[in-house]
């Protein structure tokens, strides 16, 4: 499998200030990519920046896959200023993606902000392997941190909005609403934002007793498992604590396999 | 014409002088999806030890301007993990071996190498004398380097030398203020080679935060950024000793090559540059390959040290 | 709220900790067409020496991945000239003036220190201990620095103290294992302040004519690609001597000044990156100023080596 | 007087393969412009290129300037991807001008390829102030690297077209012609391209006793005196050697203040 494309360009558009959506060309890439997986983006010829950037895969189509990014530094602001016909050296797909276990008659997204990212390739995914859609807790900052609100709804999810300053859906973060929200039978938490908000929703399912799969992120540097750069304390085998690689092990890890005492608060 | 680019490290001969900088390349696996990893002239695996370690805290990786910091803190699998579940799979693929290896004393270095012959482990030991992301740098913040004292690196080379038969490398640090002297004690204590460079110390600050950008505070810098500097170390050690030298710092293009072996390289090493492109040592060998075969040299050999100084 | 700038180095005290590197803003005339040059902390001119220099043959610059290699060599208009056609401008500006000066022996830096005092030349004075440039990299090219030899920078920087009341700072090279010993040596010399870091000796090859692209072969790196190197050698300095640091290496921005601040330097300077933006001094001016009043810093000294280390 | 200028980009044409003329919209830099002067380009925001370009004034016009260039590197690579519409900072005008004294009924242009940047503009003064249309002696590699003849012939030139493979005119060297040209009464000649050549023009320029000024080019990291990059040897003064400053003292020199036997053959 080749893992290295050039890109064709064929969207790319303003769906939110600072946030944008690029549609990335490429069958070989578009074949192998699975929910959760992502991709690194080189997003200069030159050396500056000098590392490719890591984002998530939003959707899967046929000759394709898009990414939904929110312009925050250097590399991004670059990437936002590509223009539709133009060309990017995209690697990928990286890592692992998202389980959907069967025997689940609840699948429960939390999205917090930007980390709404990889969930419509979820959605996609688990409706078509298990006709269930899933319900969705969509939370922002504001209500122009609210993504993909529209493509949920045409998926025919239940959407919980909520907004920190309630300007969109209830008041509050998105773990007040998670507290709330009581299921029947086995539940599966997916979930990727901020890392505070994850680490709370990883503690709310411990408590409910449901199963949590988190997207997670740290500083990559070759996103294939070789620098060993963007590592996290876990332990995912008996007795044995681990450095784990987010860009090769992950980046979805079950939370209980996280050791989040370990991490502090970057 | 046909060209040779065959060039030997003491008495390994290796097809081309390309090969991959330790902790740039893991065990060979992943990459190994990207090209015929035993097209490189050897391949340089992740600094070994004899325990496992999980290296430094995160974060542990900052970009720079062309470059980055990096305070892995030697996180490897250890010696029998790689002997059991890494070697088979580079013996299979028929790589050259290059291990590089990481002792906190003399006696360390020594068990890793012997080791390591004894269960053909490698084909040729880089001993990592220069790593600066092991030491505590909040509580001894000199971080001495045994790459930074003549008189340990002698010592060192020696006693890995004379228990071991294997071609030996000595990997040197930049952070010296005459890289020859540390080159000559290596080739006293018996070096067949010395590796320059490893990564100059650096550091980065969170201004909103004012916490460094590294949970290790100091991390090294490589890539582009320091290749001027590189390049000038291995000018000045290629003249200085009789052993080959083993360049890298910041190669990126088959053009970044050719100026370390102009400058004095007999083989090159690829970093941090493969993060960007993993290709990137097949278009060095091929990039090469077509130098030698314009500027009409049948042996690449012959390209070695040839800078013009007027 | 109100926001101090307000720095001292020695008696010294400036309005702001924001200088120019010496080389990179001749004496002052060129960007003076660009801003008010009086509004800098300080203008530090280009290195004088006793006779007027030449300089190296050309090429003398390089471009190279965030940054520059250069072998200017020292030109500059002599002591002299700069007294007397030079001088008179930067008073007439009412700027604060830092005189860089070198020399190849004692005798010349003292003789420099003793003019520029009498004849009101200087508000400070910078030593160089630590030019790449005016060795023959060919015949020598260990390049021996003064800033390399802790003992002679102490000897040096002494001989200067006994004989000027000027505000004195020492100069440092960064090409050395441990940049904390020759600063400690220029603090017992008597310096009230060090400037940490000239430039990193590199070099570049033109794989077409296999020459070097300096003429002067070998070269002083600088601009953002060093800024990690320099920012955590003036970490070291700063928390081992207790004399302020000057800070440079790379600075581009207020950003990266702040970096600097927060790792411990007094004041800092702009170097390079004067070339592709000539206001960046008054940016980052601005932006210190901005920076304090966003997080409630009424003086800036309060930032200084207030970066937290875990 | 300012000096660096946002731009706006409004023309950008292919000229000849790898060569493009770009208009660079500002009126306080037109107004400050003269022949002979150059500007310096920030060809990217990042610190790759880390230095600006050096490039000559091609023609000035009311509201902007002109500028010829050729690729060559990865600075000029950039440049050339810019598209019209967008802002680029230009650091200028820069540098000397090309004298025009009085008295001299000949005005001789010799330009070598890209050498030819700075004459429409030279050209367009000295009809302005003396009335006299230069001749010119165009020279390049082939019939592609002969640029500008249209512009000169509009300005009523005398050409002489020189290729080195004949595909155009003559075939040899600017040099061939110029050794052929025999003028009545004082003459200056003008010239710009390659370093062989300039060395070149100027010997015969002693041997027939013109005046010659030559656009020299050398590194340059400042473009403003500053760094003491880009010098030459001349002899400047009486009795005294020095290094001048091509971004200062030039770039147009007299040829014989320049120590040609120190400058090698770079
Ligand atoms: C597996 C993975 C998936 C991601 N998916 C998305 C996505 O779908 N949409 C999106 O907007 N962002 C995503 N991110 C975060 C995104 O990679 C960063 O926002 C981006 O790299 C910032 O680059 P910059 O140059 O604009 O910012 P800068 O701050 O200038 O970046 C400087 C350095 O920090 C790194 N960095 C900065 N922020 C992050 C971060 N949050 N995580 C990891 N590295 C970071 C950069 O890669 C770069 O090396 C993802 C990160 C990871 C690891
Ligand atoms: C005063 C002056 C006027 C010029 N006018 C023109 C012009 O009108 N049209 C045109 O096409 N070119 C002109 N040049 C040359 C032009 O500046 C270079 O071709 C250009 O800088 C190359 O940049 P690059 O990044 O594409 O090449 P690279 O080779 O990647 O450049 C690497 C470095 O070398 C420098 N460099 C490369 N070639 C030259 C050169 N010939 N002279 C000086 N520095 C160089 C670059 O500035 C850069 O710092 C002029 C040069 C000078 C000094
Ligand atoms: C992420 C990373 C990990 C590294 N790990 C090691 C290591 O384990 N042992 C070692 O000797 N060098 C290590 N190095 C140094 C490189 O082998 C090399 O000397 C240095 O990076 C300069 O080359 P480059 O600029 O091409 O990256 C590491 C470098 C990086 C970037
Ligand atoms: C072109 C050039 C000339 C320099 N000349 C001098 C000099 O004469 N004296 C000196 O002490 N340092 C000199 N330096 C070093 C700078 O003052 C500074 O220490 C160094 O460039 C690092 O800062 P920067 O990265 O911001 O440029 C020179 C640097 C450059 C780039
Ligand atoms: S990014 Fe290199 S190991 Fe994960
Ligand atoms: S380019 Fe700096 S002095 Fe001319």
């Amino acid at each position: 499998m080749k893992k290295l494309h050039e890109c064709l360009i064929t969207l790319h558009n303003l769906v939110a200030p600072h946030h944008y959506r690029m549609v990335l060309q490429n069958k070989d890439l578009a074949i192998h990519s699975s929910p959760g997986q992502f991709v690194m983006l080189e997003v200069s010829t030159g050396y500056y920046p000098f590392l490719r950037r890591p984002m998530s895969i939003e959707r899967i189509f046929s000759d394709g896959v898009s990414i939904l990014y929110k312009v925050c530094g250097e590399g991004t602001k670059i990437l936002s200023t590509l223009s539709v016909g133009e060309k990017i050296n995209v690697q990928g797909p990286l890592g692992n993606s998202f389980p959907i276990p069967e025997g689940y008659p609840h699948y429960l997204i939390v999205a917090g902000g930007i980390g709404v990212a990889p969930f419509p390739a979820l959605v996609e995914k688990i409706l078509k392997v298990r006709g269930i859609p899933p319900e969705i807790i969509l939370a922002g900052k504001d209500y122009n941190h609210l993504l993909c609100e529209k493509d949920f709804k045409q998926m025919g999810c239940k959407i919980h909005l909520v907004t920190e300053d309630g300007s969109a859906g209830q008041s509050g973060l998105a773990t007040d609403v998670l507290e709330t929200i009581n299921t029947q039978g086995e539940t599966i938490v997916y979930t990727c934002g901020p890392l505070p908000m994850i680490k709370n929703v990883h503690k709310i399912c411990v408590q409910k007793g449901w199963l949590c799969y988190a997207s997670l992120e740290a500083e990559m540097a070759c996103g294939e498992g070789v620098c060993l750069g963007c590592v996290l304390p876990a332990k995912m085998e008996i007795e044995n604590e681990m450095m784990a690689r987010v860009c090769k092990e992950g980046p979805i890890f079950d939370t209980q396999v996280i050791l989040w005492d370990k991490i502090g608060d970057r | 014409m046909d060209v040779s680019l065959q060039i030997s490290i003491g008495k390994l001969i290796l097809k081309n002088p390309v090969t991959v900088a330790s902790g740039t390349f893991g065990y060979g696996e992943e990459y190994a999806e990207y090209f015929d990893i035993s097209e490189l002239g050897a391949v340089t695996i992740k600094s070994l030890t004899l325990k496992p370690r999980l290296g430094n805290v995160p974060p542990r990786i900052v970009e720079t301007p062309a470059g980055m910091l990096n305070a892995i803190g030697l996180q490897n699998v250890g010696i029998e993990t790689y002997l059991k579940y890494k070697l088979p799979f580079l013996r299979e693929k028929k790589c050259t071996i290059i291990a590089n290896i990481y002792g906190t004393s003399i006696e360390e270095y020594v068990q890793l190498a012997e080791q390591l012959e004894k269960e053909g482990g490698a084909d040729a030991i880089e001993m990592n004398l220069s790593c600066p992301n092991v030491h505590d740098a909040k509580s001894k913040f000199k971080c001495p380097l045994i790459a930074q004292s003549p008189e340990w690196v002698e010592k060192y080379t020696y006693a890995v030398r004379s228990i071991t038969k294997l071609p030996l490398i000595v990997k040197l640090s930049p952070n010296v203020a005459d890289i020859t002297e540390p080159a000559l004690s290596a080739e006293k204590g018996g070096a067949d080679a010395v590796s320059i460079i490893n990564t100059l110390l650096g550091m980065a600050i969170d201004v909103n935060t004012r916490k460094p950008k590294l949970r290790n505070v100091v991390g090294g810098l490589s890539g582009p950024a320091i290749r001027p500097v590189a390049l000038k170390m291995v000018w000045d050690v290629s003249r200085t000793v009789k052993i080959p030298v083993i360049g890298m710092g910041g190669i990126c293009s088959a053009s970044d090559a050719l100026e370390f072996l102009i400058a004095g390289a007999r083989m090159i090493a690829v970093g941090s540059y493969l993060f960007r492109d993993p290709l990137v040592p097949m278009r060095i060998i091929q990039g090469l390959r077509d130098y030698c075969l314009t500027h009409n040299i049948d042996d690449i050999n012959k390209l070695v040290g040839s800078v013009i100084v007027e």
